[in-house]
């Protein structure tokens, strides 16, 4: 009863979400001065005839009054129909469907080395006692963090291939198909999330630790290491799990980069080739996957977040009581 | 009291403990204690008594290492354990440490929902020490968990309460669920630190109850003969269980002995200002602060140097019961939501037919545990939340609710008549705009909003915080700078800036020290008799109502359950739950002369 | 916040150690940050006098110099020098950065404080929920166009450009800048601060601007600074893939652009002006944590 | 009988053949170093172009197409080694005597990888779908449009009818944009034309992954059409590679560490630094394949102010300083051009006297013109309007070098007083911008096979713009005298009588000051040197993979 309600009310969010999206980029297009048919014949070198555009026009539906249009995009939206890619002139579905793969792909490995690289580095912090240490060990990884989530992407991206490519010559400096051609792209994404994950999971695992169940914990016999696995690490998560929805951001922005540096096709590609030839139904296409996902990733984010946390399930209340979490984040 | 015992649970002479190379918190600490035995730490805020319960366990700096705690003793011996180091500093393989913590020394910290883990069943957490310190199975250890839960009384209608997370249990459920995770162990030493404070009266009245019973054992008991040590601020609560008590000051023992000749008899001076502040048992009007005796905060208000101790009740108190009504409810209603299970809206009634009235120049006290509808009832009085039936009248005139048509009184109608009306917060910082000075918040009071330039005022500034007993010079100090009892005078006289009649005060001294308490209400107590102020004070402390008030209002679950003069209420409850409550309420049984 | 009403011996003793551990480790970023923006706060002011050559001026003779005495970081492929650029580019990229976070600020304002004002929770009549309700959907709707996306949606319909960018960027931070305003403005709605001012007679604009605003805002200007950082990355991001400022202007982003063509001969071209990215979020990071810092300590 | 004539070599192209495309140092490696080529082996090639949208050349019609197309469509006609225009897929041609009616002669035994016969319909089919509005073409259109009529004689021959003489019809058959695909293939959507186009090539599209790769497999039956044309005569069969998996890596610098890292054998676009550091390495050789067509040139916008005054696009073209530029930027990977028309266009034309730095020249035209006031930020100043020209340059059509390019030409025109505002846009904002005017200079690259590109260039016809916007005539050139001669030309039958038309049409918008020519359009290619037999090249300059081959 409660799961059907939650599951309903989530559904009928994500449709919302998805139907806003497409009418605000619906609503964009129309608004942008210039004929959107340029961009359906203007591809290089073009010297379009007016039957190319009278053509286009009718192809792509354009003719018709602004509301008919509408309607019909909505009506093809549920039918799953994305309209048809002025640049690549394929349905946009295909071409999404096709690049999908390979961005979720990429973004899983990094999402997951993120996640591992931020937890090592919070788990080695807490770890690491003794006066000297702990302090040493604190200020190194708060500044691996800051740095690396203050690394944008695009420079990461190029002085890892300057080293490991070029320099040291261990890794192709572009994607292929082998195992290791991955490296570095996952890495160039991986590394900024991580340091921004980091910040947020050592601050709340210290929190955790330095909280009087820790206290009662260490009072009870419990060693360090076990404080930390018992009790910080879920602790230490929670941020994580609950800044999913940022994090899937970040990599889909970092996706558009990283594809772009190390020539992979992808989601973020697209996008990029569609916005700079402003080709507005791939770029809507791209934009409502993305949107879809986003809205998928949080439902799931917040089934784990109560399966670790289930405070959460009890009140709304609550949960509006959580902190929004740093810089440009925070979740709906 | 008690017999000369062969080998003390605790023997630790000469602690001193000490944090980076600072001055001491604690300082040559001698403390010792039996098994059987209950023993009292007791110390207002920053006396080391904290610090002190978790350097037996090795926890000075929270057990986080790092090495800025420095622990040396004289003697050190916990359980048969000598932990002292040859250089006189307290140390111990880690191990030997482990084995002591919630083997043979368990502590309890006060709950506050965070001595739990929130994201973990209460029963792991119970289930941890006997992983750590028992060799049974783990089927073993689920039984005996059971055995546990049930010790502390939190078995029974059938729900297996080891599986619930803390944020699914009640406050005692909670202290109860620690309390079983500190004993399974089966630990020789229970170490309770303030294992009630968070409490409402009547739960925490069973949880003493609780650790009186572990103690005093019947058949089966978990721990026989346990010995504890118990951690408090208040006097009240000692007094009830322990039979040797300790008065800590500023990291020094100031007087120890058995309980009752302690507190029948205090010694040292610095105790019986501590017993002088008690309020419970102290007729309406008697002053809480011993003459010449130094609170840990500012100078005794110069009003209370100038009146002398007046056990006299001021005429109004006397006749002005029945005359003119400063405030009035009547009938008052305010509806909330909340959610069931089912995840559904619910409404309840968080006030239901609340009345009263408060005669000029009197006090009015409303009592009740958390979730009575004590501050909803303020909250509507004051003119800050609709009561959706009802009405408050302010001397004769609508203020709140209907205001005779069926209509609410409009803010803009009521704004006018504010400055009749004060009000004094709980936690005085809150209610502060954080931005702002003392001499800021003022101007702003005085002026009426037009000017927070304390130049501008300086007189009426002046003026103001010689009432409340600041000297001039806080003007330019920020709230956060103050210590907690100033920072009440503080809200105090900005309360007053308007020149208010009457003052409605939520909980003014819950979060102070028993010595800072008795000083503000000391203070409230002289401000009433010079400017003839009504108020309506509400608090959850028995016996901080009883001492302030005239009138007395019951509250339970929304509903006043009874009300009346203060005293009659108190000498003849005429309610189960008020006695239940009268029960409850520690009281210093060995100085309670006017029991 | 929860339980004011507990003696303050406990947790408090243990998060005094903490923060005392944690600021002396922290002594070092902070004046390292301090230094960072000290000098960017000179290269905008007076690029001239931290770099005198002109940012523009060429020299093709003294092309893909390697950093040495002459040109301290080296020069691009037409002989420009790179330190000049930086310096010069400061400018450029720190305004698009503060432009679009004021962009970003502005436009959470206008959402988030209504929505924070309406948010009900006490069923006030006064108040229409639904704008509230509404406002929330448009920022799930925004969030669900995270960062850099929206910037490129916005850039496909609007071109690209520095006015875009600035946009752009202004643009995809604003919801998570006005979910915090509403938080806030929720937060200190309620809080007693403001029922203080009630009672003492204060009318509903006087408390939104003169306490509740003022007071809202602390955190945001924490989270404005942190933001900086992150736009300038962005915008650079954006220039970085052609959609931003234009060359030759020494914007960070483009000339780490125009030397990734040159990253197996002229290494330098594409490094520093990373680094100055990277020491601007950083520096970004580390003062606004400063100021967090700082500001929880005064709400303590 | 005049089709001896396209087998006659013209003098100056023989001069120039050697000075070609095939100047490459792996050129020499098949010929001095006589090794046994290896068969198999997938040949990883980097291009740097953009993705096409359709690997069909005939739709649209830009250089990517006809880059991947190269290796799986043939044309008609194709350039031999030495750079003259041979047939190919045809075996010979009779042009009438008025040049009106073509008579084209096919290769038999040839067949589609489809196994669709190569034949009369199938060329007929292909000018058919070039000239159809539905296909889009836009390259290959304007190449054939003089075509009328089409008249299958008999499976081996074809006759076309024309609606006037044209010169450089053959020129046209020889471009990818007008190659020959299997009918069956066309009847298909053109959705799946694009996905897939069907030639007669060495190899056939497998798969394409878009914004990734297209993978490419060898054709097993293919015969060379005319092995005689080809470097190695004897290799008739199939090619020696398995395939070639055509990747689209866009960052150069990426590109270029990919084929050093081993991960591609072969690059294009490379980038003059690359180039340069790869003359130092062992394991990497360069191709310079200069594109046919015009040459790189920035054009000036004569028909508005401030270049509507002939003095001032000249002192424009004396204040920069090109030649510093492009030492500094190219590492001598590009030679300095003067004429409009590319080095390997036989009937090209250059005045280097015209193009020299000369700032004092340049003031003295300025002062001349009446821009002789300064402004505080030192530009020059008529009537209050300050001297400033704007150049929108398209990102997807520019090479890094070529953007520094214009950045120091800026700065140059600078110390002159002329202010040059840059502005880069997308294709289609680019070409919106040329449509609007908004701009006064531009560079606009067009590859096409002979010198009839001038037509398109400069004849007053290619000012009107088509509906899209687009015009090719950027320099604004309206002129009677040159509308006539390019006329003249392209219906002359007489190659002397054609080369002095185009030589004096060159002369002629030369010393107007249309245009700046700057270099030849620039189609460098990086190999590994395990990468053998390589060299050869389409006329449009693309390389052909036929002889190549991996050495372990």
């Amino acid at each position: 009863m409660k799961i059907l309600r939650w599951l309903l009310t989530r559904l009928a969010g994500g449709l919302f979400v998805l139907w806003a999206v497409a009418t605000l980029v619906f609503i964009g297009i129309r608004l942008v001065p210039g004929d959107p048919v340029e961009a359906i014949v203007g591809g290089p070198g073009s010297q379009a005839g007016p039957e190319a555009f009278a053509l286009a026009r009718a192809e792509y539906g354009l003719d018709e009054p602004l509301i008919v249009q509408y309607g019909l995009m909505l009506a093809n939206l549920v039918r799953g129909d994305l309209g048809t890619s002025y640049s690549l002139k394929v349905p946009v579905a295909e071409a999404v469907s096709e690049q999908l793969p390979g961005t979720l792909a990429l973004a899983l490995l990094a999402w997951g080395l993120a996640w591992l690289l931020a937890l090592s580095v919070a788990l080695f912090t807490a770890l690491a006692t003794g006066p000297r240490l702990s302090r040493v060990a604190d200020a190194a990884g708060s500044g691996l963090e800051i740095f690396a989530a203050a690394v944008p992407h695009f420079w990461l991206g190029s002085v890892l291939v300057l080293v490991f490519a070029t320099s040291l010559g261990w890794l192709p400096p572009v994607a292929t198909d082998s195992p290791a051609g991955l490296v570095l792209p996952v890495a160039t994404l991986a590394l900024p999330l991580a340091g921004f994950l980091g910040q947020v999971m050592r601050e709340s695992l210290a929190t955790a630790l330095a909280s009087p169940f820790a206290l009662a914990a260490r009072a009870r016999g419990e060693s360090e290491t076990g404080v930390v696995l018992r009790h910080g690490l879920r602790h230490a998560a929670l941020p994580g799990i609950s800044l999913s929805g940022w994090a899937l951001g970040s990599l889909i922005s970092g996706a558009v980069v990283v594809e772009a540096l190390f020539a992979r096709g992808g989601l973020g590609r697209t996008l990029l080739s569609a916005v700079t030839l402003r080709d507005i139904p791939l770029v809507t296409g791209v934009v409502l996957v993305s949107a879809l996902t986003y809205v998928v990733v949080m439902a799931a984010a917040d089934v784990v977040e109560r399966l670790v946390d289930p405070r959460l399930g009890t009140t709304t209340a609550t949960r509006a009581a959580q902190p929004d979490l740093a810089a440009g984040g925070g979740r709906p | 009291m008690t017999a000369p015992t062969p080998a003390p649970l605790v023997d630790v002479r000469g602690l001193t403990v000490s944090f980076g190379g600072g001055a001491p918190v604690v300082s040559g600490l001698d403390l010792s204690v039996a098994p059987g035995e209950s023993v009292a730490l007791v110390g207002e805020s920053g006396s080391g008594k904290s610090v002190t319960a978790r350097a037996l366990l090795g926890l000075a700096d929270g057990g986080r290492g790092g090495g800025r705690a420095r622990v040396t003793a004289d003697a050190f011996r916990i359980a048969g354990h000598d932990l002292r180091g040859r250089d006189g500093r307290v140390a111990a393989p880690a191990g030997l440490w482990r084995r002591i913590r919630g083997g043979d020394v368990a502590l309890v910290l006060q709950d506050a929902l965070t001595s739990l883990d929130p994201l973990r069943p209460v029963g792991r957490e119970i289930d941890d020490a006997l992983r750590l310190h028992t060799r049974l199975s783990p089927t073993g250890r689920a039984a005996r968990v059971r055995e546990l839960l049930a010790a502390v009384g939190l078995s029974g209608d059938g729900t297996d309460t080891g599986a619930l997370r803390p944020g699914a249990l009640s406050g005692g459920m909670r202290q109860r669920a620690l309390i079983a995770a500190g004993l399974s162990g089966a630990p020789k030493l229970l170490i309770a630190d303030e294992p009630t404070t968070a409490l409402d009266a009547t739960v925490a009245a069973r949880i003493l109850d609780l650790l009186a019973d572990l103690r005093a054992p019947a058949d089966g008991s978990p721990a026989a003969g346990m010995g504890q040590l118990l951690i408090s601020h208040d006097l009240a609560v000692v007094s009830r269980v322990a039979e040797k008590v300790l008065v800590m000051r500023a990291g020094e023992v100031v007087e120890s002995g058995p309980t009752a000749e302690v507190l029948a008899d205090p010694q040292h001076e610095y105790t019986r200002m501590l017993l002088a502040a008690v309020p419970a048992g102290k007729p309406r009007g008697t002053r809480l602060c011993l003459p010449g005796a130094t609170g840990t905060t500012a100078p005794p208000p110069p009003a209370a140097r100038a009146t002398p101790p007046a056990p006299a009740p001021t005429p109004a108190t006397a006749a002005g019961a029945a005359a003119d009504p400063a405030l009035e409810a009547a009938g008052l209603v305010k509806m909330f939501t909340r959610r069931d299970e089912a995840g559904r809206a619910v409404a309840f009634r968080a006030v239901d037919d609340v009345s009263f009235s408060l005669a000029a120049g009197t006090t009015l006290g409303i009592v009740g545990e958390s979730g009575s509808g004590k501050t909803t009832t303020a909250r509507m009085a004051l003119g800050l939340t609709d009561p959706d039936a009802g009405r408050v009248d302010l001397f004769g005139a609508p203020f709140a609710g209907d205001r005779g048509d069926g209509h609410p009184v409009a803010e803009a109608a009521r704004r006018p008549r504010r400055p009749q009306l004060g009000a004094v917060y709980q936690d005085p910082l809150s209610s502060f705009d954080p931005r702002m000075s003392v001499g800021a918040l003022l101007a702003d009071a005085v002026s009426g909003g037009r000017t927070r330039r304390a130049g501008a005022h300086r007189r009426r500034i002046g003026e103001l915080l010689d009432m409340v007993g600041l000297d001039a010079g806080a003007s330019a100090r920020h709230p956060r700078s103050l210590s907690g009892g100033q920072r009440q005078r503080v809200a105090i006289a900005r309360a007053l800036a308007p020149g208010p009649r009457v003052l409605i005060c939520d909980e003014p001294v819950s979060a102070l020290d028993v010595s800072v308490q008795a000083q503000i209400l000391d203070l409230l107590d002289d401000l009433q008799r010079d400017l003839g102020l009504s108020y309506l004070f509400i608090s959850h402390d028995l016996a901080v109502v009883r001492h302030v008030s005239d009138q007395l209002l019951v509250m339970r679950g929304g509903r006043v359950v009874e009300s009346g003069e203060t005293e009659q209420v108190f000498s003849d409850p005429q309610e189960q739950y008020t006695r239940d409550l009268l029960a409850a309420s520690p009281a210093l049984r060995a100085a309670a002369p006017g029991d | 916040m929860s339980a004011p009403r507990t003696s303050s011996t406990g947790s408090r003793a243990g998060g005094r150690t903490r923060a005392a551990a944690s600021s002396a480790a922290s002594n070092l970023p902070a004046v390292a940050a301090a230094a960072v923006v000290l000098f960017l706060a000179a290269a905008v002011a007076a690029p001239g006098w931290l770099a005198p050559a002109d940012p523009l001026g060429i020299e093709p003779a003294a092309a893909f110099s390697a950093p040495g005495p002459g040109h301290l970081l080296g020069t691009d492929e037409s002989g420009r020098d790179i330190y000049t650029r930086i310096v010069h580019g400061a400018r450029s990229s720190l305004t698009i950065g503060v432009a679009a976070t004021g962009v970003g600020l502005g436009l959470a304002l206008l959402l988030g404080v209504p929505a924070g004002l309406t948010a009900g929770r006490r069923g006030r009549r006064v108040h229409p929920r639904w704008v509230d309700a509404s406002i929330s959907r448009v920022l799930e709707v925004l969030f669900a166009l995270p960062g850099l996306l929206l910037a490129l949606v916005f850039i496909a319909f609007a071109g690209p450009g520095v006015t875009t960018t600035v946009v752009a960027v202004g643009l995809s931070t604003a919801p998570g800048y006005a979910r915090i305003i509403r938080t806030q403005v929720l937060r200190l709605r309620d809080a007693e601060m403001v029922q203080a001012a009630r009672v003492l007679g204060r009318s509903r604009t006087r408390i939104l601007l003169g306490h509740l605003l003022p007071n809202a805002l602390g955190p945001v200007a924490v989270l404005a600074t942190l933001g900086v950082g992150q736009a300038v990355v962005w915008a650079s991001a954006l220039s970085f893939l052609g959609l931003g400022a234009p060359p030759p202007a020494p914007e960070w982003g483009a000339m780490l652009s125009a030397g990734r063509t040159y990253l197996s001969v002229a290494w330098w071209m594409t490094v520093f002006p990373g680094l100055a990215i990277v020491a601007v979020a950083a520096s970004a990071t580390v003062l606004g944590r400063w100021m967090q810092r700082r500001a929880e300590g005064v709400s303590a | 009988m005049q089709n001896s004539r396209w087998r006659a070599a013209a003098p100056a192209a023989v001069v120039l053949a050697s000075a070609l495309a095939l100047s490459s140092c792996s050129g020499g490696t098949t010929d001095t170093v006589p090794e046994e080529p290896v068969s198999g082996g997938t040949l990883v090639y980097a291009s740097g172009d953009a993705e096409p949208t359709c690997l069909d050349p005939h739709v649209g019609g830009n250089y990517p197409q006809a880059l991947v197309a190269s290796q799986f469509l043939e044309t008609l006609y194709t350039k031999d080694q030495d750079g003259q225009i041979v047939p190919w897929l045809a075996s010979g041609a009779d042009v009438s005597d008025d040049g009106t009616t073509v008579t084209l002669h096919l290769r038999e035994g040839i067949s589609f990888s489809d196994g669709t016969a190569f034949d009369a319909a199938a060329v007929k089919a292909n000018i058919e779908h070039v000239l159809d509005p539905e296909t889009g073409s836009s390259t290959g259109y304007l190449a054939m449009q003089k075509v009328e009529s089409m008249e299958v004689i008999d499976p081996a021959t074809l006759e076309l009818g024309l609606s006037a003489p044209d010169a450089a019809l053959f020129e046209s058959f020889t471009q990818t944009w007008n190659a020959m695909m299997s009918p069956a293939g066309l009847e298909r959507s053109q959705e799946e034309n694009c996905a897939a186009p069907i030639g007669t090539g060495p190899f056939v599209v497998e798969d394409w992954a878009r914004q990734e790769s297209v993978s490419l497999t060898r054709n097993d039956d293919y015969t060379v059409p005319n092995p005689e044309a080809t470097a190695d005569p004897s290799h008739t069969g199939p090619a020696y590679l398995e395939g070639i998996e055509w990747r689209f890596i866009p960052e150069s610098a990426t590109r270029y560490s990919a084929l050093q890292s081993g991960t591609v054998d072969m690059i294009d676009n490379a980038q003059p630094d690359s180039i340069a550091s790869a003359e130092q390495s062992d394991a990497i050789e360069h191709l310079d394949a200069p594109r046919p067509g015009a040459s790189n040139r920035i054009e000036l916008n004569s028909s508005k102010a401030p270049f509507d005054d002939a003095r001032v696009r000249e002192a424009f073209v004396r204040s920069v300083d090109v030649d510093a530029a492009v030492d500094s930027l190219f590492f001598g990977t590009a030679e300095r051009s003067y004429s409009p028309l590319s080095s390997v266009e036989p009937m090209g034309y250059s005045d280097e006297s015209l193009f020299g730095y000369d700032p004092d020249e340049a003031a003295r035209l300025l002062d001349e013109a009446g821009w002789t006031e300064r402004d505080a930020a030192g530009y020059r100043v008529k009537d209050g309007e300050r001297l400033s020209v704007h150049l929108p340059i398209s990102t997807n059509q520019s090479v890094p070098a070529e953007q520094s390019l214009f950045e120091q030409l800026q700065a140059t025109a600078k110390e002159s007083g002329i202010e040059v505002t840059t502005e880069l846009l997308d294709l289609g904002s680019w070409y919106g911008a040329l449509g609007e005017h908004e701009y006064d200079l531009v560079s606009a690259p067009y590859t096409k096979v002979g010198p009839d590109v001038l037509r398109i260039l400069f004849h007053s016809d290619s000012t009107e713009p088509a509906p899209s916007g687009y015009f090719a005539n950027h320099a604004m050139v309206r002129d009677e005298g040159i509308d006539a001669a390019l006329e003249d030309a392209s219906s002359a039958d007489d190659e002397a009588e054609r080369a002095s038309l185009y030589a004096d049409v060159q002369a002629e918008v030369l010393e107007g000051y249309y245009l700046l020519p700057l270099y030849d359009q620039q189609n460098h290619f990086l190999h590994s040197t395990s990468l053998r037999g390589i060299g050869e090249t389409t006329a449009v300059a693309t390389p052909t993979f036929h002889n190549a081959w991996l050495a372990d």
